[in-house]
């Protein structure tokens, strides 16, 4: 990996990491309310697959803050999103859940596991048909492979020959469940293997994550179809701000946070740009939390709007 | 031209006008569908733009979410009503609330579109009617047609608008014959007075029209009374204009629908008149639907169960008597 | 007693009693419950007969349907109401239509609770309340709870019914404390008359007959009224003598519900009394219900998509005002 | 196999063949109406398997008036059901499509495509837990390995070891849509391969068919947890009556007819002895028929029963 690459890789993973531990602190204090699930310890994962693929339309669940910043929507509209204001990326009715921009190529943020891959497939189907040149990406958790519409997504992705990746965060967990105990195998990628070809990879190692999803994304270029790739990761704190994490042994705890991927990286990078990249990010994230305290909430004449469309619309609802 | 051509022409109409139209469905394509209201479409606009699904209910509407952010119009068809339950997740999670969830950044221009009711013995899990959960969801369009008019035009306003529409069709409705004015200004937002009248005004939708008309010159006749009979169309939005007008005029409501009647549509029409038009009504509204129970097979109990011409005319004529017709 | 301490006692004790009772649902076991309601069941009653399963809703009400099959009498829970979509094929295709289908032959004793409604800034696909929906479902019993005394009455009489019950709990209510009188006579299917009054009736459930019985004094003063309060409990069937007895004394109804307005419940109620008792009212029925919008995540917004029981003493008052109160 | 055991096997095979022809000519003469699938071609299957698996209990599809026979539900009270009447096995109410028998542990008879599945798999669990000697088999369609709950359902059942056998009758076609048009493969047994074994057979071909469902019998007494069959097969008319079939040229329907489960039996047994069963199932459709003919309507104040339970209930509902 060059080096330029490499460092916007890491600036990325610690930007993430550090607006992580404020959207935790903001929401202790209040700021921040409903579920907020944090990506601390997923961050490799995050960052690395999204600038493997950067030019490809990317769906994903309501674990997307990180997500949301390496495909380049800023931390202050993030921000602001999650403080539920006016300026955020959602105009603060998605919330830390639903982050949309279509103009990064972002659809969300969906809080209904597995709801959102149908979509996916959905998109890829229109992208075939427009022969589009890039992709769709859609990203989801070990416990979504349990939803059968996830298995309807893989039928149809593969019988379409649509490209499209699928990228399975195997964090072992959904919520406290491990899911060793709801499924006869632990190997998620196992069960799309009757439908296209697999790839595996360490999700704690960002470099990993970016050569598997860049080899993935050849693939689907070439028009073969799909193909799906299981990150192994881990998250390091509770399933979102309401779950006390008390169903994982510090044992266990101190494994997964021995495999920080921001801890993997660091060496690799000149330690006083280490540093000068740690601070920057710092200073993104304190400036966008300055900016979501103070920015304004949505007026309540806005409360209705969207519900249908506006402008180009074609009727008056009653 | 049939119902069912009418939506045919519909659907071709739109498909030729613009390129982004795209089907999909259960046997829509090289089977022609299973009411042939796709007929054709697959040999003239080929297999990628009208596509044969998976019997995957869930994928059709999900699948029809992703193409219209990926800048598709999907007209998505679900076979038979009681399938889209299986797709409730994908209709109202997420097509009826992204637009809403995003700030309006995505628009989702989608049709998904079934036939429902009871049509000949094919119970249970065959018969229903789902128009009071889907008209109760913020977010979508809930257009109904009971005419090939009705359906022509309807089919053509809902793939033309950028928001999600269901479109509602009733299993014996397909043959029905009628003039199709491919010119004529119809808004399929308005409710239709299909016969106008003084005395009692007649609310109802889809097929339950016209057991309605046949049960109204029984009714004149015995009660001695000119009864306005209205299609509401669209169930959402809800034309409340015309139904006030015509309460005001009549002062006594009849509301018919062929679903249960516990948590039926027809509450909704019934408590807004009671909310909305307290003053303008002589007699206490009636509601006549379908019994509270799952339809049974057999001809005798399936007939039983829902509203016919016959039991419209008798009930309202026993309601007119209590009530000083 | 907490609200969840209620449902986990009725639990408790319904498996001690009966060993063909088990629960499943994501989370329940291990985890202990993701609103603590089955705490301890796995710890106590074994991995076997509380079990937790994978992210798959449609199977846990599908499996629910054959382990009653099988002799079973199963709990599910669904996290959240709006999860729920995704088993509305097993709800209402299978679980409310088998006993019919097989004229008898086949019981359901299953029961499937959840919680609904908006909570605190969980925004549009976990805020949603489904009652209105599953009410209108015949072959469902739906009770709902809304004091810790409903809640361990409820969830026990509905584990021990031969038929598929819904059982709706609302998110804020898990916390919410009250006394419980296990020996009492309480009957989920009656409705309750939380405070009893003479102009006016306030008809709700769940949630919100806090949120009324919080605007009953602004009302009663600035109206010079005295208002009786009814909890509905059960949604299907309805209690309609005690609203009927409530009307006759009071002539003015008043519906509130957290649900959007259109389609809502509280349609159902108001069609019914202006159906069944006319000529007893004294003013048009009034309906205070949620905007008809998915629910944003602004908590300033989200407050104002629901009802409050600011907003609920205001319309009241203004309606009583417009209506010779 | 034996002799007697052939026998009854080819007996039931004609009685399924009559009854189905019979249904067939009602139908169009009006006294049968509705949906009806008949299971013409792929009796032998059916019939086969029910006769492998006698003592679990059963779940299956609209298309299944010959595998209640098989369960030993009596020809007279499946066409009453046809005919609608209260003597029918499901009192009238439920239909071609909806033949219940728990006295014979069948328990539909269902119409939504797969929505029977996840049912066996709690009735699965309930027979595991109750320590009950007999498993379930579920019965199905290619087009209902479609359906996500499908996937759900063979992941619960190797996940919770369950005595279940998942019985694929693949006939390729899905209504008018042939199973490859929509599927990246046409062996739906692929499927099935990462939860659990499969075991794939000629479905025209009975014996073979119960051969089989016994092994995979043995396998889930034994506790091994579920096991796929797919047994391959061909129907010989459309999907119902409503469908004519046109999606089929006459050569492919050739190879189909060619394949005939009865003929292919018939060599095996004496000559009288065959025809002494043809005439008796013959015999026992018309007598069927005849009884349907008279038999009485369900009652009008019927109507709504069996909503909720009788007798047992401990409440009434308004
Ligand atoms: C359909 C649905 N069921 C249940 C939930 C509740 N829920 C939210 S996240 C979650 C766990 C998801 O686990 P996984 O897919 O592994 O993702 P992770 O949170 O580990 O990133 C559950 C059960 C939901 N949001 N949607
Ligand atoms: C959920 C659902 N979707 C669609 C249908 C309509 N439908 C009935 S049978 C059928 C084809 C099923 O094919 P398959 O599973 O292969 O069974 P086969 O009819 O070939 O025996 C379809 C699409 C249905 N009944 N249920
Ligand atoms: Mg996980
Ligand atoms: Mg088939």
């Amino acid at each position: 990996m060059e080096k330029l690459q490499l460092e916007t890789l890491y600036y990325t993973m610690v930007l993430g990491r550090q607006f992580e531990l404020a959207a935790k602190e903001h929401y202790m204090q209040g700021h921040i309310s409903g579920f907020l699930h944090l990506d601390i310890g997923q961050e490799g994962l995050s960052v690395a697959a999204m600038q493997a693929f950067a030019h490809g339309d990317v769906f994903t669940t309501y674990r997307e803050h990180v997500m949301a910043l390496a495909r380049g929507i800023s931390a202050k509209s993030i921000m602001d999103e999650l403080f539920g204001k006016a300026t955020g990326v959602s105009g603060g009715r998605g919330g830390s859940m639903h982050l949309f921009d279509p103009s990064h190529f972002f659809y969300g943020g969906d809080a209904i596991v597995g709801g959102h891959i149908p979509n996916a497939v959905g998109c890829a189907y229109a992208r075939k048909l427009q022969k589009a040149d890039n992709g769709v990406m859609v990203v989801f958790g070990d416990g979504a492979t349990n939803q059968g519409v996830f298995y309807e997504s893989l039928n149809n992705a593969a019988a379409q020959k649509l490209p499209l990746i699928f990228l399975c965060e195997n964090n072992e967990y959904a919520i406290g469940t491990h899911i060793g105990r709801v499924c006869p195998f632990t190997e998620m990628a196992k069960k799309a293997e009757p439908f296209m070809p697999t790839l595996s990879v360490d999700g704690m190692d960002a470099v990993a994550v970016y050569e598997t999803v860049t080899e993935a994304n050849d693939f689907i270029q070439k028009g073969h179809g799909p193909i799906f790739i299981e990150a192994h990761t881990c998250r390091f704190e509770g399933h979102s701000m309401s779950d006390a994490n008390r169903y994982r042994s510090p044992q266990e705890m101190d494994i997964c946070k021995d495999q920080d991927p921001i801890e993997k990286i660091k060496p690799l990078l000149d330690s006083q740009v280490e540093a000068n990249l740690t601070e920057k990010a710092k200073q993104e994230v304190a400036e966008a939390v300055e900016f979501a305290l103070k920015a304004p909430e949505p007026e309540l004449s806005t409360l209705t709007d969207h519900i249908f469309c506006q402008g180009g619309c074609h009727h008056a609802l009653s | 031209m049939l119902y069912r051509e009418a939506l045919n022409l519909a659907y071709h109409e739109a498909m030729t006008a613009d390129e982004s139209v795209v089907t999909l469905g259960e046997d829509v394509g090289f089977y022609g569908g299973s009411y042939r209201v796709t007929e054709k479409l697959y040999e003239q606009f080929g297999a990628h733009r009208v596509i044969d699904t998976p019997i995957s209910e869930q994928s059709i509407v999900g699948n029809a979410v992703g193409m219209a952010i990926g800048g598709l119009r999907p007209v998505a068809e679900i076979m038979t009503a009681n399938f889209a339950l299986l797709a409730f997740d994908q209709i109202i999670n997420h097509m009826a609330k992204l637009p809403y969830m995003s700030n309006g950044k995505v628009q989702l221009p989608i049709v998904v579109r079934f036939p429902q009711g009871v049509s000949k013995q094919l119970a249970a899990q065959h018969s229903e009617s789902y128009e009071q959960m889907l008209a109760a969801v913020p977010g979508l369009i809930v257009l109904t047609a009971s005419t090939p008019q009705a359906a022509y035009h309807g089919l053509k306003k809902a793939i033309e608008l950028d928001d999600p529409v269901i479109f509602i069709e009733h299993e014996l409705l397909y043959n029905k014959k009628g003039e199709v004015d491919t010119q004529a200004r119809f808004d399929p937002f308005k409710a239709q007075i299909v016969k106008p009248g003084n005395n009692i005004t007649l609310v109802s939708y889809l097929k339950m029209v016209d057991d309605v008309m046949t049960a109204v010159p029984e009714i004149e006749q015995q009660l001695g009374v000119s009864c306005e009979v209205i299609d509401l169309n669209s169930l959402n939005p809800i034309d409340t204009d015309t139904l006030k007008t015509s309460l005001s005029k009549t002062g006594r409501l009849v509301m018919v629908e062929e679903d249960h009647k516990t948590g039926g549509y027809g509450a909704q029409i019934v408590s807004w008149a009671s909310e909305h038009c307290f003053y303008e009504l002589d007699a206490p509204p009636l509601r006549i639907a379908g019994l509270d129970t799952p339809i049974p097979y057999n001809r005798t109990l399936e007939l039983a169960s829902i509203p016919t011409p016959d039991s419209i005319a008798q009930q309202i004529i026993q309601w007119g008597k209590q009530n000083g017709l």
